[in-house]
């Protein structure tokens, strides 16, 4: 088979040296004009679910680092191609930009009318390509691109670097640093007398946890703003005691009272607040104001328990959203609208009399899956698009990684 | 007269700390599902237990060990939501479902449900049998 | 003279004793352990033995739980929608017979053990004896270990013994698996 | 260990009487853990009275003059919150207790 130009998906993988190499002798292998075509492919975009901050995470490279990327590897395939240079043409271009590729099939679909619109008909894959798109569950890229006909897809044989060891610390100084000198003070504080015994016991056992933990407890370096968080926060506790002390006195009338008028209802509640420790903040918080219990935590979307209407009314009119909101992003962003007035809150089971209640036999397994009341009727164009899928969808993992924190 | 007022105020926070958590144990006792329970168990009881460590700190005096009173609460207050946030998690997902008003399940009922969903133990997980 | 706090403190360490023994389901009596541990820790704190007690809150809780929870992982449980066991007429026999063994052998102990009047305690010249002597008896420099592992030496290699024995037992359980799946 | 204790067995009789009463809350809140009905029920009641008898150790502390009982109750509050998590966790995933 004779290729004499090749389309090469890149997305920065460990083993892209390797296969923009074998790209190169390939072609090479081809006489006359020979080209190749890397493009970087962005995954859709995130910024809808996560801080900006967070993004960088894993939702892709932005257009500048693309850009950085596919001239990198421009260079490389300059270097290998040697006196054969002038033979050899090296197009890169970005996609996925301005269209919103979802799954491995969008992917396929988009990759091949790439092939069509520039007349390649190869397209040679990184054996460890990695566009972020898609998951486990849906079927790999391959595949997708097996089905169509116009164009082969071959695999660089690459070969396959051992992954690193998840021993290996890629934690920088400060949090090292940081996390030392916190669980150090703990230790004393503990021990509640300065004596040498303690002073060596404490470094060395701060040591341990500081090297052992510091990837577990921070995601990125503790800096000053982190300082003016905690200022607020300690403003924050004053009025989080006030509204437990308030709530709890209702919640005690209702629990103490002869008939036990509770009306307790599962809600979802989609929360203006990004990030684990800002949701793990409100979800405590939540919990701890008494007559609202956070039951899951997905994204930024709450699944509370309410016990009485007015805790229901009380968490849809977000005081306590607004206050966290405050504490984490400063005095502006408490502006934003509560979530009643947003239209992200949803009643997940039916209440009787007030709208539909008539679809009782869903099976137990379904919570709140399958009738979804709107709590305002008027707020259903607002825009919530969400659907109880994502409840699924949406990382699981954030959760647990709050909780690992926790432990820590 | 100062030493009057200190022993008054903890008496009266010891109260306080008896009686949230007595709202707590009724609420344990009387509340009809595991969600409903969870209210009780992470929030009253939270409060309770505040008052009283605030009575032990308050007791103790300021300076030598107090502030492990004030450690104590601090770890309180962040765990008992967590765990109780934890539980109606699990509940959840071995599809619980959160009792209502008009909802006439019996504790039979829910025990059943629970065991049927769940695979915490049951021998329906055909990958763990030896 | 028994306080208001003892009497409760029995009668919860009772039921949770009794009830871990009755109930059926293996994880709600992992659970219900935990509560009687809660309550004998609570003992011995009561009891100002606060290292006794520091001991029981860290094993009872923590790790006592998470060790019978991977054993339940490596173990199939039959499903059963009984909360309770059921009476076993010959193991309540036996049972009660232990109980009259133990109840009638400790009455019949000579007062002095545990009581104020014991050699220990009413002859100083005992526990001084301990304190000159252990250096030069076993070459021990803490006098404690000198009466652990010179005086009761015995004593101490039995409680060692059953210590690695148990200690060998867990790794047989946890380690199942592994032997096995290869 | 002497503390600085205010004196007076007034206090030592209302934080011994209130760990007392502590105590007989446990036992009614320890009728939910042989009840039942699902797990978690039993592990939330379990919970509830590990936070109490944290409430109950700081009492006796109090009421003993005995401060070295706090430190039980700091290893007894991070404990009890492991327990809670590791078996809601073992509960969901069979065998992801850790």
């Amino acid at each position: 088979m004779s290729a004499n130009s090749l389309l090469v998906p890149v997305s920065g993988s460990s083993t892209e040296r390797q296969t923009v190499k074998y790209a190169v002798r390939r072609v090479l292998d081809g006489t006359g004009e020979v080209r190749i075509r890397f493009v970087y492919v962005h995954p859709p975009d995130r910024t809808q679910e996560t801080s900006p901050e967070e993004v960088v995470a894993d939702a892709g490279l932005s257009p500048e680092q693309a850009t950085r990327l596919l001239d990198r590897v421009a260079v490389w395939a300059r270097e290998d191609a040697g006196e054969d240079i002038s033979r050899l043409t090296v197009e890169t271009a970005q996609i996925g930009l301005t269209e919103y590729l979802f799954s491995p099939e969008d992917l396929a679909t988009r990759l091949v009318e790439e092939t069509e619109e520039h007349d390649i008909p190869h397209i040679l894959l990184d054996p460890e390509y990695n566009p972020g798109i898609g998951s486990p569950l849906l079927r790999p890229l391959e595949y997708e691109l097996t089905r169509f006909r116009e164009c082969t897809v071959e695999e660089a044989p690459a070969q396959l670097r051992t992954r690193r060891s998840p021993l290996v610390i890629r934690s920088t100084p400060v949090q090292v640093g940081s996390l030392f000198l916190v669980s150090f003070l703990f230790y004393q504080l503990l021990a509640g007398q300065l004596y040498w015994f303690d002073l060596v016991t404490g470094v060395i056992s701060a040591t341990i946890v500081a090297v052992g933990l510091s990837r577990v407890t921070f995601h990125r370096n503790p800096s000053l703003r982190s300082l003016s968080q905690i200022g607020r926060l300690i403003l924050y506790i004053p009025y989080l005691l006030v509204q437990i002390v308030k709530s709890n006195i209702l919640i005690a009338a209702v629990i103490l009272h002869p008939r036990l008028p509770i009306e307790p209802r599962l809600t979802r509640v989609r929360t203006t607040v990004w990030g684990g420790i800002p949701v793990m903040t409100l979800a405590n918080s939540i919990t701890l104001t008494p007559g609202t219990l956070s039951v899951r935590v997905d994204g930024r979307s709450l699944t509370v328990h309410t016990l009485v209407p007015s805790a229901r009314e009380d968490l849809f009119d977000g005081g306590l959203e607004r206050a966290v909101r405050y504490v984490f992003y400063g005095r502006e962003s408490m502006k934003i609208a509560s979530p009643r007035e947003r239209g992200d809150t949803k009643i997940l089971q039916p209440i009787p009399g007030k709208s539909d209640g008539s679809d009782e036999n869903e099976s137990p397994g379904e919570t709140g899956e399958a009738d979804e009341t709107e709590v305002s009727d008027d707020r259903e164009a607002s825009g919530d698009t969400e659907t109880s899928d994502d409840r699924e969808a949406s990382g699981d993992t954030e959760t647990s990684d709050e909780q690992g924190g926790e432990q820590t | 007269m100062i030493e009057t007022l200190r022993v008054g105020a903890i008496i009266v926070l010891v109260v306080l700390g008896l009686f949230f958590t007595f709202v707590s144990a009724t609420g344990v006792l009387r509340l009809p599902d595991v969600y409903s329970r969870a209210h009780t168990a992470s929030q009253a009881d939270t409060l309770g237990a505040g008052f009283a460590l605030a009575a032990v700190a308050l007791a103790l005096g300021f300076g030598t060990t107090s502030y492990k009173t004030v450690l104590l609460l601090f770890f309180i207050f962040i765990t008992n939501p967590t765990a109780a946030h934890a539980i109606s998690r699990a509940a959840d997902e071995q599809g619980i479902e959160p009792w209502t008003t008009d909802d006439d399940r019996t504790d039979r009922d829910l025990y059943e449900a629970s065991e049927v969903e769940t695979d915490g133990g049951v021998a329906t997980n055909g990958g763990e049998q030896p | 003279m028994i306080t208001p706090f003892e009497a409760v403190l029995f009668a919860f360490v009772l039921a949770t004793a009794i009830t871990t023994a009755l109930l059926r389901d293996v994880l709600s009596v992992i659970v219900v352990f935990a509560a009687y541990s809660l309550g004998m820790a609570l003992f011995y704190a009561f009891l100002l033995a606060p290292d006794v007690a520091m001991t029981e809150a860290a094993i009872g809780a923590g790790v006592t739980t998470l060790l019978l929870l991977l054993t339940l992982v490596q173990t199939v449980r039959e499903d059963d929608n009984r909360t309770f066991e059921q009476l076993n007429i010959p193991a309540l026999v036996v049972f009660g017979a232990l109980l009259v063994v133990l109840v009638a052998t400790l009455t019949e102990f000579p007062e002095a053990v545990g009581s104020a009047d014991a050699p220990a305690w009413s002859n100083p010249a005992v526990t001084q004896y301990y304190i000159e002597n252990a250096f030069a008896d076993t070459g021990v420099m803490n006098a404690v270990t000198a009466v652990l592992a010179g005086y009761r030496g015995f004593d101490t290699f039995g409680e060692a013994v059953v210590v690695f024995a148990a200690g060998v037992s867990i790794l047989i359980v946890l380690g199942r698996e592994v032997f096995t799946s290869e | 260990m002497p503390v600085a204790f205010i004196t007076g067995d007034l206090v030592t009789d209302v934080f011994l009487g209130a760990a007392a009463l502590f105590m007989l809350l446990a036992i009614a809140m320890f009728y939910r853990a042989i009840k039942g009905p699902t797990t978690q029920d039993r592990v939330l009641a379990v919970n509830v009275l590990g936070t109490n008898t944290v409430v109950i150790l700081a009492l006796l502390g109090a009421g003993l003059g005995e401060p070295s009982l706090l430190d039980i109750a700091l290893v007894y509050a991070l404990l009890n919150f492991l327990m809670a998590v590791a078996i809601s966790k073992f509960t969901v995933e069979r065998g992801g207790v850790l």
